[in-house]
C-alpha cells in the first residue's frame, strides 16, 4: 500500500508532524504579542453590568470547582471576577465542590486579596470543600452557618465578621459559578428563587448554556480564557486571558487552515484517481 | 426562577403527573400485548447498509459500547450489537466487541453468544471476539485504535456514552476507510462523530433504535409516553406564544405555564373569569 | 549565566518544578509512540489519583456526614448507614452478590426522587421563556421591542419546534412533518457546530496553559501581554 | 440517655450494635428466594425515592419548609456516605487487580508495583492530611506532611492531570486534518458553522471585520430601521454573526435538546423508581 500521488501522501501525513506543527505554532504565538481589541459579546457585557449594579458591601458567593485539569480556562476567569468584586468593594465567600479546587482557589484568592487590601474573615472567606453540592445549596438556602460550620481555616462561620447580617443564601445577591463541570444545573435547580447566577464555564460547555441565558436562569457568561480576556479588557487589567488570547486565536487559524487543506487534498486525490 | 417545592407552582406537579401517567399507561398497554408503533429511524438503514458493505469486503466489524460502566446505555448498546451480530452471522463476517468495563464485558459475552445461537450459527462464536482492553480512557482508546488499524476493519459501530476518546476512534476508523456509524447521548461528542462518521444517531434516537430492535414493552411504552410529553410541550409553546403575542407576555395563562409563583395569578384570574 | 543558575534544580522549589516538568514530558512522549517511560508515569498517575481520593472523599465524607452528626447532634439512627452501606462490598461475592443491589437500589431511588425538583427548576423556566417570545408587537410591550427581535423570535420558535419534531418517534414522518424533521436535523447541526467551535477553543486553551507553565515556571521566560 | 450518642461510649455501642445487626441479617437475607430478593430491592428503591419526591411535593408552611425538609439534609448526607463507600469499592477493585498481577508475576507486573507504591504513599499522606485538617486523633500538619503533600499533589498529580487533559488538543488537531471531511450536507453545515464560530469569537474576527470596513457601532437609527444598509453591513461583522448564531440559532437547538433529555430523564427516573427497567437489576 504505497501512496502514489502527492495528494495521497499529504492525506497520510505522519501524525507526529502534525503534532509538531501545533506545538511550534503555540509556542511561537505565546511569545509574540499582537494586541487586538476584542468586540465585547453581550453575554460578557451583561456579566460585567450585573456586578457593576451591586452596592459596596453586598454579598456574593463564588462557587469554584475547577482544578489543575482546566486551569488554563478557569484561572483567568476566577482572577478577573475576584478583582472585579474587590474593586467594587463587595463582600464575598468562596465554596468548592472538589478538594483540589479548594486548595487552588484558596491560594489564589489569598494572593489577590493581599494585593487589594482584603482581609480574610473580615472582607471575604473561603468555606472550604463540600462533598455534595445539593446538600450544600439546599442547606445554605436555610442556614449557612449550620451547613458549613467552619471556614477553611477552621474558624466557625458564625464568628466571621464578613458574615454579619447574612443568615442564608437568601441574603446573598449573586452566585458566580466558575466550573468545568455540571455544577450550574445544581445551582439552577436548588438555589433560593431570587438568587442571581453568573456563569464562568470552560468553553466546552459554554454553548449549551445559551439556553439558560435566553431564559434568564443565568445573567451572563464568560466563555473560557477567551471570555476572561474580554473581561480583562472591560476591567482594563492584564491577566492570563490577555497572555493566552493570541495563542488561542492563531491555533484556530491553524486548525481552519488544515481542515481546508485536508478537504482540498481529498478533492484533488479523487480527481486524480477518477482520471 | 427556581422551584424549592411543588407549591411554588402546582403546574409543575400537574405536568410531572401527566408525563408519569402517559409513560406508565403506555408501558402497561405494551405489556398487555398492544403493538405500539415506533417509526423506523434512518439510522437503522445506515446500520444495515454498513453491514452490507462489510459482508462484501469480508473484513471484520468492530463494536464499541462506550466507555461507561454497566447501565441503561450499555444495555441498550448491547441490544443493538446483538442485532448487528445476528445479521453478520449469516455471512460469517468476523466481529470484535471491545469494552472498557469488566461488567459490560461479561454481559456482552453472553449477549454475543446468544446472538450467534439465535442466528443458528453457534459454531461461529469465538469467545476471544469479545475483549476487555482497559478501563483507563486513553489506554482503551489506543487499544481500540491499534486493533482497528491492524485488522483494517470494514465497519465500525460505536454506541453508548463517549468522552474525549471518541475522536480517536473516529479518526482511526476513517483512516482505514471503515464505514462508521455512531450513536450516542453524549451531545458534546456528537460533533466529532458527525464530522468523521457516515451516520450519527443522536440523543433520543439512540433509545428509539434499541426500543425498535428489542421490542421491549418497557422501552416502547416509555418512548411513546415521552412522545406525548414532547407533543404537549410543543403545543404549550405554540399556544403560549400566541397568547403572549395577542394578550401580552404576563397574561395569567402564560404565567401558569412554567413561571414559579405563576399559580396564584392564574387561580385569581380563573375565579374572576368563572365568576363573571 | 544567572538564568542558568536559577534554572537548574538547586532548591527544593526548583526540584519540585523539575519533577513536574518530567511528568509533563513523560505524558507527552505518548505522542511520539507508546513507551516504558510513559507507562511508568501513567501507572503512577492512576495510583496517585486513587490514593489521593481516599482522604478528601472517603475519610472526609465519613467524618462530616456520619461521625460528626452522630457525635455532636446525637442523630443516633445514622449509625446504621455505614454497616448497611458496607453491603455494597458483597458485589464481589458470588453467593451474596445480590445483597449489594439493595444499596445500589437506594442510590437509584434517591436519584429518581431528586429528579422531580430538578425537572421543575431546570426545564420549566425554559418552557416559560420559550412561550414568552411574542411573534408580533405585543399589547403590553415593556421596554423597547424592535423588528429584529420579532424576527429572531420567529426563528427561535421555528428551530425549537423543528428540532423537537425530529426527536419524535411514535408516528411516521411523512410530508410536511418529514420536511420539518429534516430541517430540524440541519438546525441541530448548527447547534453542534457551535459546540464544536467552542470545544476546539477549550482544548487549545488547555494545551496553551500547559505550554505557558513550561515557559513561565520552568524556562522562566516572561510571556506575552506584559 | 439511651439515644444520646453525643456520649462517646453510647455512640460506639450503637455502632457496634448496628454492625452486629447488619452481619446477623446476612444469613437471614440469604434464605430469601429470588422473587423475594427482587421485591426487597424494589421496596428499598421505592421508599428512598418516595422520601425525596415527597419532600418536593408536600405542601410547605410559612417558613417554606415541610415535615421532610429538615431530615432531607441527613438523608442526603447518608447517601453521600454510601457514595463514598462505593469509591472505596472501586479502589478495592483496582488494588486487588494489581496485587494479583504482582503476586502472579503477570506480564508487565513491574508497572503494577509502581501503581501500588504510588497508591500507598499517596493514600497515607492524603488521609493524614485530611485528618490533620479536622484535628482528628490529635494529628497535626508537620513539615514532613506539608513538603511531601506539596510534592506528591501540587508537583506530580496536578501536573499529570493537567498534561493528560491537554493531550486532547493534539488529537483534535490531527483528527481535524485527517477525518473532518465534507461528506454530507450535515457534516458541511456543522463544519461551516464551527469554522465561522472559531474565527468569529476571537478578536481576529473583529480585526477582519474592521479591515473590511464594516460599521463598528450600532446606532439608535440602525436599531429602529433594520433595513438600513449600515445595519445590514453591521450585522455581517464576524463577531455579530458568531453571537447571533450562539443566541438565536444555537439556543433553541440547545433548548430542544434540553427538553428531550429532560423528559427522557424524568421517564427514566420513573422507570427506575418503580423498578420497571429490565436488564439492570
Amino acid at each position: 500500500m504505497q501512496p502514489r500521488t502527492v495528494w495521497e501522501r499529504m492525506m497520510r501525513i505522519d501524525r507526529r508532524i502534525l503534532y509538531l506543527i501545533l506545538a511550534v505554532n503555540i509556542i511561537g504565538t505565546l511569545m509574540v504579542r499582537v494586541a487586538i481589541e476584542p468586540d465585547i459579546p453581550p453575554a460578557v457585557k451583561s456579566f460585567y453590568d450585573t456586578i457593576e449594579a451591586l452596592q459596596p458591601g453586598d454579598m456574593v458567593m463564588v462557587s469554584s470547582t475547577w482544578s489543575a485539569g482546566t486551569l488554563a480556562e478557569n484561572q483567568p476567569q476566577f482572577e478577573a471576577v475576584l478583582k472585579h468584586l474587590m474593586r467594587k468593594r463587595l463582600r464575598f465567600t468562596i465554596i468548592s465542590f472538589a478538594p483540589p479546587a479548594r486548595d487552588i482557589s484558596h491560594r489564589l484568592a489569598r494572593r489577590i486579596a493581599e494585593e487589594n487590601g482584603y482581609v480574610e474573615g473580615k472582607d471575604w472567606a473561603h468555606f472550604g470543600y463540600m462533598p455534595d453540592i445539593i446538600i450544600a445549596i439546599k442547606g445554605m438556602s436555610e442556614d449557612v452557618a449550620q451547613t458549613i460550620r467552619q471556614d477553611v481555616r477552621r474558624v466557625p462561620i458564625a464568628e466571621l465578621e464578613v458574615m454579619q447580617g447574612i443568615k442564608s443564601l437568601k441574603d446573598y445577591k449573586l452566585v458566580v459559578d466558575v466550573t468545568p463541570s455540571d455544577t450550574l444545573v445544581s445551582w439552577i435547580s436548588y438555589r433560593p428563587p431570587n438568587l442571581k447566577i453568573l456563569y464562568c464555564p470552560t468553553s466546552v460547555i459554554a454553548a449549551e448554556a445559551y439556553t439558560f441565558l435566553d431564559s434568564g436562569q443565568i445573567l451572563g457568561i464568560i466563555t473560557g480564557a477567551k471570555g476572561a480576556y474580554e473581561y480583562e479588557r472591560l476591567l482594563g487589567i492584564v491577566g492570563l486571558g490577555t497572555r493566552f488570547i493570541n495563542a488561542i486565536q492563531f491555533s484556530h487559524v491553524l486548525i481552519i487552515f488544515f481542515i481546508l487543506l485536508g478537504n482540498f487534498a481529498m478533492f484533488m486525490q479523487r480527481r486524480a484517481s477518477a482520471s | 426562577m427556581s422551584y424549592q417545592h411543588a407549591e411554588d407552582n402546582w403546574f409543575a406537579a400537574i405536568l410531572i403527573g401527566f408525563i408519569a401517567l402517559s409513560v406508565l399507561v403506555n408501558i402497561w398497554r405494551a405489556r398487555q400485548g398492544k403493538q405500539l408503533y415506533i417509526r423506523r429511524i434512518p439510522g437503522l438503514d445506515a446500520i444495515d447498509e454498513a453491514i452490507g458493505r462489510s459482508t462484501e469486503l469480508g473484513r471484520p466489524v468492530t463494536m464499541i459500547p462506550g466507555l461507561t460502566g454497566f447501565g441503561v446505555e450499555a444495555v441498550q448498546a448491547l441490544t443493538i450489537f446483538k442485532y448487528i451480530t445476528k445479521q453478520i452471522a449469516r455471512f460469517a463476517t468476523p466481529m470484535r466487541l471491545l469494552t472498557a468495563n469488566a461488567t459490560v464485558y461479561a454481559v456482552a459475552q453472553e449477549a454475543i453468544a446468544d446472538a450467534y445461537n439465535e442466528a443458528e450459527r453457534p459454531d461461529l462464536y469465538d469467545p476471544d471476539s469479545v475483549r476487555f482492553l482497559s478501563s483507563e480512557q486513553f489506554a482503551f482508546a489506543s487499544g481500540v485504535a491499534g486493533l482497528i488499524q491492524r485488522e483494517r476493519v470494514a465497519a465500525n459501530f460505536m454506541f453508548g456514552i463517549f468522552f474525549a476518546e471518541s475522536l480517536i476512534f473516529a479518526e482511526t476508523g476513517n483512516i482505514v476507510g471503515a464505514v462508521q456509524i455512531a450513536g450516542t447521548v453524549s451531545f458534546t461528542q456528537v460533533p466529532f462523530f458527525v464530522a468523521a462518521c457516515d451516520y450519527t444517531i443522536i440523543g433520543d434516537e439512540f433509545y428509539a433504535t434499541s426500543a425498535y430492535i428489542s421490542r421491549e414493552p418497557v422501552l416502547l411504552g416509555s418512548m411513546v409516553g415521552q412522545d406525548l410529553a414532547k407533543i404537549s410541550f410543543a403545543s404549550m409553546i405554540v399556544g403560549g406564544s400566541l397568547i403572549s403575542t395577542f394578550l401580552g407576555t404576563n397574561h395569567p395563562i402564560v404565567q401558569l405555564l412554567g413561571k414559579p409563583q405563576g399559580w396564584q395569578p392564574f387561580v385569581e384570574w380563573l375565579s374572576q373569569a368563572l365568576g363573571r | 549565566m544567572d538564568w542558568l543558575i536559577e534554572f537548574l534544580p538547586s532548591s527544593v522549589e526548583r526540584i519540585n518544578v523539575w519533577i513536574g516538568v518530567i511528568c509533563t514530558f513523560a505524558i507527552y512522549s505518548i505522542l511520539y509512540r507508546e513507551n516504558p517511560f510513559y507507562r511508568f508515569f501513567e501507572h503512577m498517575y492512576i495510583g496517585l489519583a486513587a490514593g489521593y481520593a481516599l482522604g478528601p472523599y472517603l475519610v472526609d465524607a465519613l467524618y462530616r456526614y456520619w461521625w460528626e452528626p452522630i457525635r455532636t447532634e446525637g442523630v443516633w439512627w445514622l449509625v446504621f448507614v455505614v454497616p448497611f452501606g458496607m453491603y455494597l462490598y458483597f458485589i464481589y461475592n458470588e453467593r451474596y452478590g445480590w445483597i449489594s443491589r439493595i444499596v445500589i437500589g437506594a442510590l437509584i431511588g434517591a436519584y429518581s426522587g431528586l429528579a422531580f425538583q430538578m425537572f421543575s427548576s431546570r426545564y420549566l423556566p425554559q418552557l416559560h421563556s420559550a412561550l414568552t417570545k411574542p411573534l408580533w408587537f405585543p399589547p403590553n410591550a415593556t421596554g423597547e421591542i424592535y423588528l429584529s427581535n420579532i424576527f429572531n423570535n420567529w426563528i427561535f420558535l421555528i428551530i425549537l419546534i423543528s428540532v423537537m419534531t425530529y426527536f419524535t418517534f411514535s408516528f411516521e414522518h411523512r410530508g410536511a412533518v418529514k420536511r420539518t424533521a429534516i430541517l430540524g436535523r440541519w438546525f441541530l447541526m448548527i447547534g453542534l457546530g457551535a459546540m464544536f467551535g467552542n470545544t476546539v477553543m477549550a482544548r487549545m486553551a488547555l494545551l496553551i496553559g500547559r505550554v505557558y507553565y513550561l515557559l513561565d515556571s520552568w524556562l522562566m521566560i516572561r510571556v506575552g501581554g506584559g | 440517655m439511651l439515644f444520646d450518642t453525643t456520649q462517646l461510649l453510647v455512640a460506639l455501642l450503637w455502632i457496634a450494635g448496628a454492625f452486629a445487626l447488619a452481619i446477623a441479617l446476612i444469613p437471614l437475607l440469604g434464605t430469601l428466594p429470588p422473587r423475594g430478593r427482587f421485591a426487597l430491592i424494589s421496596v428499598v428503591t421505592f421508599i428512598v425515592g418516595l422520601f425525596f419526591a415527597a419532600e418536593f411535593f408536600l405542601p410547605v408552611g410559612e417558613d417554606n419548609k415541610n415535615i421532610l425538609t429538615d431530615p432531607f439534609q441527613k438523608m442526603q448526607g447518608s447517601l453521600q456516605v454510601i457514595t463514598a463507600l462505593s469509591l472505596g469499592l472501586g479502589t478495592y477493585g483496582l488494588v486487588r487487580l494489581h496485587l494479583r498481577n504482582t503476586v502472579q508475576r503477570r506480564p508487565q507486573w513491574g508497572y503494577s508495583v509502581v501503581l501500588l507504591t504510588a497508591f500507598i504513599v499517596m493514600a497515607f499522606f492524603s488521609i493524614w492530611n485530611t485528618m490533620a485538617e479536622k484535628g482528628l486523633f490529635g494529628l497535626k500538619r508537620t513539615p514532613l506532611l506539608e513538603n511531601a503533600f506539596t510534592l506528591l499533589f501540587d508537583y506530580t498529580l496536578i501536573q499529570l492531570d493537567a498534561t493528560m487533559f491537554s493531550l486532547i488538543a493534539f488529537y483534535i488537531f490531527s483528527a481535524a486534518y485527517r477525518a473532518f471531511r465534507i461528506r454530507s450536507i450535515e457534516a458541511s453545515i456543522l463544519m461551516f458553522t464551527a469554522m465561522l464560530m472559531m474565527i468569529g469569537i476571537v478578536p481576529l474576527g473583529k480585526y477582519f471585520s474592521d479591515w473590511m470596513g464594516l460599521p463598528t457601532t450600532l446606532t439608535d437609527e440602525m436599531r429602529t430601521n433594520p433595513f438600513m444598509w449600515e445595519n445590514i453591513l453591521y450585522n455581517l461583522r464576524l463577531p455579530q454573526i458568531a453571537d447571533w448564531i450562539l443566541k438565536t440559532l444555537n439556543a433553541p437547538v440547545q433548548r430542544a435538546i434540553e427538553f428531550g433529555v429532560g423528559i427522557g430523564a424524568l421517564a427514566m427516573a420513573i422507570r427506575l423508581w418503580l423498578s420497571l427497567e429490565r436488564g439492570i437489576t
